[in-house]
């Protein structure tokens, strides 16, 4: 576990992470202009797609992909239903609220889990291909569960019918690219993916570094201009991400999934989003507060999962594989 | 001399995600044209934000020109928004040439 | 207090190809200066564009602030490209300090 | 009918690098926001700029919306800083709806 | 030519300008923020001149090359009069539209050209590096025939002089860094390249799937604003780059290149501009509408172009070779 | 010295920074998109910082690295005083202007640095890895050698205190990721650096093509547009870096260092910055006229740098080797 924090330490993803997060704590001006952040998370979903649909061409898709898949979506499903439990009795938010926040921890962060791929990959872990597939399937139903909660079941619609939120979700640039990239992956195979492979491989962690970079500093600056964030809720975003990644990993190894894979539904299961969901949020749940639900997943939960969780999950899969 | 018309020149400042219930409430209202401008930060009651479209935080301003009574029934419209979204609105007299076209 | 004099401030929303014709008719007209602000999308009555610099079809804010003598040149100066490439012009007084300067 | 109030809106094109003051200022004053808008280009008499961030020529647009008062208030607090380094400030008087936010 | 669809329909970069045009279609909110598109756009030109001056450093100057410069120029003033006569006829354009089109279709599309290269490449068919002079020389001609048609011989010079048109033309910043690479890597030649090669050769590939990306994004949604451009405009959108592309490849074979370079003359005589013209005509024509040469030249030309003509052409060009 | 010049003008990076130049003289309309500009240069950074620490996690920290920081830094502060004699006898400017432009002649530019090396890298000189720890150490002391000289020793601070003016250099964007990605290169070492070089060291030398060329483009525009530089000042923006350059690279023999090493230290002495200096100069001498100090360091010593002088200063490295 000592040695899984030192590899975690001196990854240069997770140390451009924390020159971020120094950059900003210092209060220097430095950022990464707002088009090339745009892009790099575009490289990234698309990167992540095509490497994930080639792997899944390659290995087929069996019994244990879709496990992998049916566990990842009713995670999905029922983790907001234990965030809201909590946010509600010890986080003291209200009905609102609580059901935006507990959506955003049903759901995934993408980059949370292709960091963790990055560091399961060095210690020779790697998760299954198909993981990606289970992360994109797992974006959407916790959004669903969080309006349930939110609205109370069976009130009246919001401002925003649910087919026009369904088609904002699916429709989301991110999602759109990852699974068209996964679609394009499945349909080259690795012949097709030879010749941009120096493109979307090579390049990918150096890409990363500066994603990270960048999510260091969105993440300290908003913390530090951050009012809503209680010490309840600041102890939530912590204690979330534990439960969950160790319930995640615990079903990934229950149900067959090798270490890496299952260390990866782990993180899966411990992220919180920060892309889709408050999206979704801002039109479907205009009451709820984004200075709450975007620092706790973005500012609390993320740097929490990225220099901490990781590595715990990791340790605990390698133990109930072991 | 050229000719010139006096319309209202409406600016109202929106998230991103957001800017499409604007466009839309604009076209519905029968006025002929919108321009979007970029945002890069500002701060309100609610504390600074910075243009962070990875996370959803940006927004734009939303610009139109309308005769008066197109451009106060637009401000009704509005309204609500206004309130729920946090948007800011503010309008004022401007000259056009070529009237005909707002 | 502070002295503040009143200006024309002038705007015109034109092709970024064409920006140039702008700000040389407000140079010819002897303005002291102009700004440029860039512009993300639209819609008009030939239809919506967005920003895109591939196929050239971004557009810019000019924006100019003048004596309304100078102005009023100015608006006669570019009626016509307002006309043959669709631009729009709307002007408002301002107040400005260190008026000397416009 | 929708009740508008009266507001000064004021516009600062200042230096990227100098933002800042021109924020603190704004703050200072007590003005409950402000908003940023990218500029790209301009010419003034210390002729043509371009946005180049990389020498660090670029320039913002400070917006923002006050009672009379303070509006003026703040003019007169940016007025050296107009002398100093070249910014331009322009006011005029706009509409707005939910007056108690400005 | 079923296997050349095949091979098409497989190619990673055909499959993004999919992806592009289905996520449009499908309204979803993708873009590649404006900056980034711009610069991929930057990048391709560098990489692609930069390719065809090392290429030209190697083979020398010769007899081919000039005829094949010669084929390319020719082709360029001659094609908007064949075009002029269907558009003005059939088309039912005025006397400037029909013009302001036919110079489109004179012209060359750089993306269309560069994805040809791609695919024939994958087909063993590889174009000789002088193509891209070839390409560069055929960017101007057709301007001026289009400006001929459109105004009348001898007519007055509209609200442009000639010569600030030209200096338009020839300053376009994709001509200036296309010309300016190329002669960089002629002479700096294959060892000056070597250094650059990992950005400009292993990066290409991949950077024109995400610029394919976009091109279908843009594509997709002015066909879905489109108003200005009948079923005759579009059946001529069609069959313009079909006869033309024939007609091209023959003129190839027929002066003696061997498949790929006839096969990548044909690709430039039926691909339609969309970057130098539209710019060039909005100065010289500001009579002539947008919406009808964009729409024709990027939203129906290009894909068929693109998704089928290229096949074709390829599969021409491997018979009167053969 | 004819070698070296003719190995500088093929080298596609230099070639680059040329026809940046020759666009813009031709009223080209070709500009990389600021953001761009802003992500290259972002990039140059994070990949000079990463590359030095690995070097110096390599070659650890002896007696010659240190003698170079302390020569380094030692000319830093003591270079401004006799630009500012110069610019004030000769070149007629008055005390803050001269004291404004002395700061940017005591600093250093990144990017003829990295040209620099570049070039030696070629001639088979490449300069020791601890030489970016040297470049950082030298862009801050000129701008406190620069005030003092504007402001006369004892003055009052002018608009800013000391204190904002140190935490502004300091926190400045450029210097935050030089020095962040040093440190993680020196903490990942070789093994850490492996995963992300060919992000970082394989499109190293096509990025600072593109840096460069857009350097040529503002460097040229500025000198069209320029009116405050006088003859005299133009004689000074060269005579200062060939006097600088040599004095730096007999320095750099003088303490021990190898040919290329000393090579650099003389191009750093040569460069003026053109980044954090007149970020500094703008914030705490606003008197100063940013027609000048830009004009003169970035459109007339970096091109003279990058064209002719990192040649001559090879040369002399090599003579005294010798
Ligand atoms: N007085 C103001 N003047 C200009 N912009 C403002 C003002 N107040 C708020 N804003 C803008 O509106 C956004 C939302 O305001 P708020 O809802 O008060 O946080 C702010 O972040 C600013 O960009
Ligand atoms: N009423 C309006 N208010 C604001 N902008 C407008 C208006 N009408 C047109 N525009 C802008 O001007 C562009 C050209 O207008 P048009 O020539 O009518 O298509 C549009 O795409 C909009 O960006
Ligand atoms: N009359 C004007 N109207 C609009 N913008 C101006 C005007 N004069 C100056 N500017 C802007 O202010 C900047 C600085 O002006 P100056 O200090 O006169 O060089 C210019 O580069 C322009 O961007
Ligand atoms: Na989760
Ligand atoms: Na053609
Ligand atoms: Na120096």
């Amino acid at each position: 576990m000592f040695d899984a924090a030192i590899q975690t330490f001196t990854s240069p993803v997770v140390l451009f992470f924390v020159l971020g997060l120094a950059a900003a704590f210092a209060r220097s001006d430095l950022t990464i202009p707002e088009p090339i952040a745009k892009a790099l998370s575009l490289y990234l979903m698309a990167a992540i797609g095509i490497k994930g649909g080639v792997a899944v061409a390659k290995s087929g898709i069996d019994a244990t992909v879709l496990s992998a898949l049916g566990a990842g979506i009713i995670a999905g499903f029922t983790l907001p239903f234990f965030a809201y439990a909590v946010l509600k009795s010890f986080g003291k938010l209200d009905r609102v609220n609580s059901g935006a926040v507990a959506a955003h921890y049903g759901s995934i962060s993408v980059v949370t889990f292709v960091t963790a791929v990055e560091i399961f990959e060095g210690q020779g872990n790697a998760p299954g291909g198909y993981m990606v597939a289970v992360m994109a399937a797992m974006e959407a139903p916790a959004i669903l569960s969080g309006l349930l909660l939110a609205r109370g079941m069976g009130s009246k619609g919001g401002t925003q019918s649910s087919g026009e939120m369904l088609h904002e979700v699916f429709t989301n640039s991110s999602i759109v690219l990852l699974l068209g990239a996964f679609v394009i992956g499945m349909i080259g195979g690795p012949e097709g993916f030879d010749p941009v492979s120096p493109f979307f491989e090579a390049g990918f962690k150096g890409v990363l570094c500066l994603f990270l970079l960048d999510m260091g500093l969105i993440a300290a600056r908003r913390i530090m201009d951050a009012r809503a964030v209680t010490w309840r809720l600041t102890l939530i975003a912590i204690f979330l991400p534990i439960v969950n990644g160790a319930a995640g990993t615990a079903l990934g190894i229950a149900i067959g999934l090798d270490t890496g894979s299952a260390a990866a539904l782990g993180v899966l299961c411990a992220s919180a989003s920060y892309i889709a969901v408050p999206a979704a949020m801002r039109l479907a749940l205009p009451e709820a507060d984004p200075g709450i639900y975007l620092t706790m997943s973005l500012s609390i939960t993320f740097p929490f999962n990225v220099l901490i969780n990781i590595g715990l999950i990791s340790a605990l899969a390698v133990m109930l594989a072991g | 001399m050229i000719e010139t018309v006096t319309r209202k020149r409406i600016e109202i400042l929106a998230d991103t995600a957001l800017q499409k219930r604007v466009t839309s409430a604009i076209d519905k209202v029968g006025i002929t044209g919108w321009t979007i401008l970029p945002v890069s930060s500002g701060k309100g009651r609610e504390g600074p934000w910075r243009e962070e479209s990875v996370v959803g935080t940006d927004k734009v301003f939303v610009l139109t020109i309308a005769a008066e009574d197109k451009a106060m029934e637009l401000a009704e419209a509005l309204a609500p928004m206004l309130t729920d979204f946090g948007f800011i609105l503010s309008m004022w007299d401007v000259q056009v040439i070529r009237g005909e076209r707002f």
